[in-house]
């Protein structure tokens, strides 16, 4: 199956210093925050960026899901902060 | 009428608002948010995530068409970096009922706060920048409409 | 800013809300109300107290001012003989804080509808006329008012 | 002391056929009401517009009053239907 496509923004995209990357696929079973631990624990930005859960969101092919969403068969991840709009 | 605009460039009140009056519905309610200055805030740097933006600002004038009966409505949401006194914002909702206009466009301020994929950034004079924080509140007040009807 | 207009003229909505976005205030709300037309209705003609009307309008807006932190607002009515499509009231509210923004425009249009001396003669087509009964929701809406802090 | 000014408006007007009148001033101690019901009494178009009190409402000197309030030294005295403004 393809690589999975994870899409950053606001500070999580500077500490990581990525707009976006390709990891591969999770095994199925694996949720939004099995990935963000995995990603964590690169250390550096990612560690920076992704430690802790409580002030991140996340949206699965455009739509916004809990952390413990299953990641699927989604082609995109995103993970930011909470938004600030309006 | 449902018009959603997600844009980097300025937008004009008075032609959003004659299109709503237009509609013969007898109340037309609008909401304009502005950057506030101060502090030395020289700019705010609004990001969004654009494969998103746009569907999700529809789905809560959806959400708002659905439990409001409005004849219509239009809300434009800019990006990228606005200076004080520029226009953030603006959502304006005409209905034949003036507390459906007025209540579905607080519902829409409130839901575009706390589900519209967009971060604000501020710039100051001295060259220090940092991310806004959401507002607890924010949340709340989004997971209010929730509750009521 | 408090400006307060009683007036047969028309007015300009987006000078309106300029004025009140120039205060720097971050949001800006506003209530237009229309004449609906449908039913034969050919104009609505509105009487109004004009020895009370301008000082009744400033209470209500003192009142507005006193209860929520406002940076600015801006309320015109007008009397006389309006056709449909036609601007019949504007309610126009600056604040640091869009709820307040919000609300307080929601108060004054409410309190307006009970609280101001206008009374409404509807003229048909066909040559009828009849006056606008007030809604017993109205009353109690602006009554409403009076309960929340 | 001076006549007290009667103003009305909306149907009551209409009705009555004036927009103003001046009326002697009442005894210390009458009321909205009791104006209202002795204008009442002399018939014709005054009965027709005062004779519901529970869809009149009144204003003295520019003030709205509930109709039991006395008149006192007001100069001016205000009948109409409830308002519909907005």
């Amino acid at each position: 199956m393809a690589a999975l496509t994870i899409v950053y923004f606001a500070w999580v995209r500077e500490r990581i210093g990525l707009d976006e990357e390709q990891v591969a696929r999770p095994e199925p079973g694996a949720t939004v925050a099995d990935l963000v631990a995995e990603l964590a624990a690169r250390g550096g930005g990612h560690a920076e960026a992704l430690g802790d859960t409580a002030r991140l969101r996340a949206a699965l092919d455009q739509r916004f899901v809990p952390l413990d969403t299953l990641i699927g068969d989604a082609r995109e991840l995103a993970l930011f902060p909470p938004v600030t709009g309006g | 009428m449902k018009r959603v605009a997600v844009q980097a460039g300025d937008f004009d009140v008075a032609a959003e608002l004659a299109a709503l009056e237009a509609l013969g519905g007898g109340g037309v309610a609008s909401f304009t948010g502005v950057v506030r200055g101060g502090g030395g805030l020289i700019a705010l740097e609004l990001e969004h995530y654009p494969a998103m933006t746009q569907a999700q600002v529809d789905r809560i004038c959806d959400e708002a068409m659905a439990r409001w009966p409005l004849l219509g409505l239009s809300v434009i949401h800019r990006f990228g970096r606005l200076e004080p006194g520029a226009r953030i914002v603006f959502v304006g909702t005409a209905s034949r009922h003036r507390t459906a206009a007025l209540e579905s466009c607080a519902f829409l301020i409130d839901w575009l706060k706390s589900e519209a994929p967009f971060w604000k950034k501020e710039h100051f004079a001295d060259g220090a920048t940092g991310w806004v924080e959401a507002l607890a509140e924010d949340e709340v007040k989004a997971k209010g409409w929730n509750s009521d009807d």
